[in-house]
């Protein structure tokens, strides 16, 4: 089987286009999803080929739509719904945190809520204030729903095949800055069925002295740091990609942090209450002793996203701080 | 009445209306018991919404409606025993003693929900639609809203795309003249709540939501249709509660003039009278119908109260499911692409 | 034309039109040669709305829009350094490099911003009426947005309040035919997007947006009436974008034919040429005009380019601001206890 | 100056009466909040005594008037916004987390926000799984919001009052099942004007053995768990009551945990980034080695909440969690 090198915005729309063959049950919905191929392209040619029925434009009404698609999966539909951007699932928050999650509960086990919500997530470039919220770790406040946030190609193929594919209402939080990145992928559908299991992590470079936690966007610059951490203090880091917020892989996490006993972790989003403070918590509620040094963070700053280049860069994580953080935890 | 009357069918719609009735007079009792908890939302004086509008309909069109949910429920069929038991909190509830009074749910009867975040579920009852629509089937979706839901986002969205897509959906508003303390005129700047509906271009009717025969009439006008023709409906059924907005409401806000003209209209009584009039009940044998039920529903509370609790060891049982291993998807066919089953300027 | 004409304020409006044609021509180059980021969304071929109802109104009237904000600003009389300096992301910008294109803001002007969440500044354009009204004040409030942001709920939820609590505001869909890639008519099930302010009870206009006389007259119209009564207005402006939805769109959702056509219908070539044949303006005079306003727009990117970026230091100056130890309370006094300025049906 | 008992209902009453009496600027929207006088009776009076214009009944809508507030609030006005509770937010959640607190960067330092969004937030009585959020970890993630959680009549007051006069949107987010409760607060202005900072802990309890961090209905709960503890097994627990979740106090929170060495937090929301892993993050980053156990935290467990009363109970935090808590962590 011959592994072929495409963009992870060609990995996505492959995913799509794959569990739309395999199942009349799927759907695409949201905004210029279908005439338009998507705003950032991700279901070109999908309209053409499956038709309006399956892939739908919706007006700007993100409540509405998420709510449609929530109907429509209680009563045995996979819908599909496409946020052009998760920071517009905020006017949608309702129905994404407290309808699709509840219901199970509500219901007594009635209904579940097969439905996938995805989209970009998380900074991209000068966007400004409304336009650059990383999501994860509000949603994954929520009890009840799933929340992955693939880093690669095949990683963004294998778990949105794999997100529809669950009975349970989960987010797929795209990178943009990532849409345009290459890597290895196996053949599509019928010659390989490329689904990953949600909740587990990778460990895309071994290290003894200090883990970096990573996801998303930031899994890049954990690589960019490791190196430089490596050339210029001989400090081996190991990078761990979360792929899945939750369920949280903590057996990955806890081995990575047992063997080195330093941590920095790199997060999307604010760190008040962010995936950072609560990869801490579980680590020291676990593997207290491992820790030689504190857990250090790099986050967006506490601050709206100014829309300047100059303060932006500023803002938001980088390799330079990563490699900051490392050498911190590290002593160095 | 023009129409040929089929007694059976009438009689069920007063025992309906009355099972609720003295259902929720149970309900209220127990909870002035401080036997169950939370809130309770009274339906008692709108009966004749929820009865009328189910006998016009199919069991498979799907219902939806917000926390005021018993009378949807037991329209539908739900038991009182189920339905009880979840006020309780039992684990033979309806929702297993997890939903409680706002969160009815029937999966079998196609009872989608009570739902508590106002204007929350409308535009789930427009999926319901989608649903149907999407699958060629010529079920349609009863979704029920008060007259105070009709001023928050999701309703606007729900509507707004249920019209473009001609979802074949009765959205139902009880306007029973208060959202809590707000008179409807206090919260919207509208002639009549009907008159939204020209703002989405969708039709929209005006009923008697006091007099069970008209709803029953008229939806099922609207539903014969809207399944041949699938499009939605704006209903505005006037109607009152006679009970506070839930327990702990004063009701101070109306005077016990008004609420005691409304309770003139009482769709139980008026109904009755109709039928002893018509010849197809006697009083006897109302009284011995009220009666029956009224037992029926002093056994649903011993049911509920010696019902188990749900086990607290499932507690964790209800947030995923597994997936199901015997889901079947259904290949895409070449003939069903290219298909566009929703009438919008949809075009390839 | 029927009533005098104000030779200099008709000029003006030309002016003001022409400057957002040539900035944003300026501004497109620029983005063009990676000059600036984000997004940029032209306002080209819509220049007659915002122009016409700027000169309808007063500059103490309250202006708000969505992202497509540069000609809100400019026709309220930003200066197009500070403009263009915005987009380049430069401490001199309007916003001082902190908003970028779709944040526009002036206060000194009124001008309360540009947003970039679609329908989510259409309740903070109802709140600056609802605080003229809180005060007394004559001043009304005109908010922008477009076609597509009719179907979102923030958008219902403010005109339905506007409505109810009878606001100086004049809502004013800049109708260009298209969000982004989707028709008007495949996002509602109107006739006419004016239509939609029968949902609400409020008196809607069609305005030909392309005509900035029409706007300026109809839009004066209202503002008048509505500053003597206060009552909200929704308002559909027809007009056309010429650019993509941004940069980045190749529009294939149009026909260059469809496009060329509404071109025929520029509002600045139009005007010019009534001017002209009015005789209130000679060809070479608008060359001129032109020119001059062509310099400006080129001397405004490198004002922009030679402009500071802002101090990374001062990074986290804009989070909270110091509570301001010179606000004066306004004591409550008794004379303005029980007055209600809204005309709803309130009452205590 | 003799300190009255009232209730929390009555101190935010008060709060409320004193504010708008002192500044016209200062109005209250929201549902039921005039006529009814309230859902749940904090308004009590306030329409009759100043009157519809200042009092004011909305309809259900809650992004409607939270953007009408913001709006009125940009121009000079100090809106106080009444959601009927902080889970009917999710629906205005846009405009609470996107709006009000991006202004002031997105114009550039031009406009601010002095608004008030304050309402009942986290778990009350049976109320189900869409009526219980506990918001205080979402919001606070949103860089240029304020929140507070008051515990007490006096801190009701005085904080809610602070909100008022802060020039920063501020979130103050009241506990329903403690709006009965009593406590000693200082007489009404004009004869004292109690206005106490925002982000000041205070610690109402000492103890030298283990930091039980605590806010809102927790605070109880900690302290009823600390009576147990000492009488059960001698261990002296402190109690700090954070009072502001945003920003936060950490120098009484450190100070505390320097001297005690063991915590355990006690959060009313549930755990995946809630704010027992904030606090956690925080004490591990700069005291780290004065910690000599993993920090334990009692939260709502990881499931939407359920109506029955059992099940109910056994999700929510208890002083039974707290103790079993604070026995683990003190190793007991
Ligand atoms: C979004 C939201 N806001 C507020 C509430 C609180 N609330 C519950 S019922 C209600 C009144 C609704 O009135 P109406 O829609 O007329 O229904 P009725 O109670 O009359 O059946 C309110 C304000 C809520 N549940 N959800
Ligand atoms: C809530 C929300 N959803 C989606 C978007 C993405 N988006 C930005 S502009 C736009 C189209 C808006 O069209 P319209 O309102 O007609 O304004 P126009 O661009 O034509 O001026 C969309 C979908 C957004 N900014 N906010
Ligand atoms: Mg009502
Ligand atoms: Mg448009």
């Amino acid at each position: 089987m011959e592994m072929r090198e495409i963009t992870y915005r060609q990995a996505l729309n492959e995913a799509l286009a794959e569990e739309l063959e395999r199942d009349q049950n799927v759907f695409l919905m949201g905004e210029e999803v279908a005439q338009y191929n998507g705003a950032y392209k991700i279901s070109q040619g999908l309209l053409e080929r499956f038709g309006p029925k399956r892939i739908i434009d919706a007006p700007i009404a993100e409540a509405g739509f998420a709510g449609i698609g929530i109907g429509a999966a209680m009563v045995g539909l996979r819908p599909i719904i496409e946020f052009m951007s998760f920071s517009f699932s905020l006017v949608a928050f309702d129905q994404v945190a407290n309808n699709a999650p509840n219901m199970l509960t509500m219901s007594g086990g009635q209904f579940h809520c097969p439905i996938v919500f995805r989209g970009i997530n998380g900074p991209a470039h000068q966007l400004g204030a409304t336009h650059m919220h990383a999501t994860e770790n509000l949603y994954s406040n929520f009890a009840g729903l799933k929340v992955v946030v693939p880093s690669t190609p095949r990683d963004a193929k294998g778990l949105l095949k794999a997100a529809v594919r669950d009975d349970n209402p989960v987010l797929v939080m795209e990178v943009e800055l990532l849409y345009g990145s290459k890597g290895l992928v196996e053949p599509p559908m019928p010659e390989f069925d490329l689904v990953l299991p949600l909740g587990k992590a990778s460990v895309p470079r071994e290290g003894n002295d200090l883990t970096i936690l990573s996801y998303g966007r930031t899994v890049a610059y954990a690589h960019k740091a490791a190196e430089a951490l490596e050339k210029e203090h001989g400090i081996h880091a190991e990078v761990v990609d979360l792929r899945s917020i939750k369920p949280l892989d903590t057996e990955t996490i806890f081995a990575s942090v047992a063997k080195t006993h330093r941590v920095v972790v790199a997060e999307q989003c604010r760190p008040f209450c962010g995936i950072a403070s609560e990869l801490t918590f579980q680590i020291q509620e676990h593997i207290f002793d491992e820790l030689d040094a504190p857990v250090a963070r790099v986050s967006m700053e506490e601050i709206p996203v100014p829309y300047s280049e100059v303060l932006e860069h500023a803002m938001l994580p980088s390799p330079e701080k990563i490699i900051a953080a490392g050498r911190k935890v590290c002593g160095v | 009445m023009s129409k040929k009357v089929n007694k059976e069918a009438e009689l069920k719609m007063l025992y309906d209306m009355l099972v609720i009735r003295r259902f929720e007079e149970k309900a209220q009792q127990q909870y002035q018991m401080q036997k169950i908890g939370g809130f309770l939302h009274l339906y008692i004086g709108q009966e004749a919404v929820a009865v009328g509008s189910v006998a016009a309909t199919r069991p498979d069109d799907y219902m939806i409606t917000a926390y005021r949910d018993h009378g949807h429920a037991l329209a539908r069929g739900m038991g009182m025993n189920e339905a009880m038991a979840e006020i309780f909190g039992k684990a033979t509830g309806c929702s297993k003693g997890l939903g409680g009074s706002m969160h009815y749910f029937d999966k079998a009867r196609n009872m989608m929900g009570g739902h508590a975040i106002v204007g929350g579920h409308v535009p789930l009852g427009a999926g319901f639609a989608f649903a149907a629509r999407y699958r060629g089937e010529d079920r349609i979706s009863l979704c029920y809203m008060g007259d105070g839901a009709i001023n928050i986002g999701a309703f606007h969205e729900a509507l707004n795309m249920a019209a473009l897509w001609r979802l074949p959906a009765i959205f139902i508003c009880e306007n029973n003249q208060f959202a809590m303390g707000t008179a409807a005129t206090r919260s919207n700047h509208l002639k009549e709540i009907a008159d939204r509906g020209a703002g989405y271009n969708m039709k929209s009717v005006v009923i008697d939501g006091m007099d069970v025969r008209e709803v029953r009439d008229k939806i099922a006008e609207i539903a014969t249709a809207i399944r041949k023709e699938p499009e939605p409906y704006w209903v505005e059924c006037r109607t009152y509660r006679y009970r506070g907005h839930s327990m702990s409401d004063p009701g101070t806000y109306r005077t016990k003039e008004e609420l005691e003209k409304h309770k003139k209209d009482d769709p139980i009584t008026n109904f009755s009278s109709v039928l002893i009039k018509e010849g197809l009940l006697t009083d006897e044998e109302f009284k011995k119908m009220d009666a029956e039920i009224k037992a029926l529903a002093s056994e649903s509370v011993k049911f509920a109260e010696s019902s188990p609790d749900p086990d607290v060891a499932k507690l964790h049982d209800y947030t995923f499911v597994e997936n199901d291993p015997n889901y079947q998807p259904i290949a895409t066919t070449p003939d069903v692409r290219g298909q566009n089953p929703f009438s919008c300027t949809f075009s390839v």
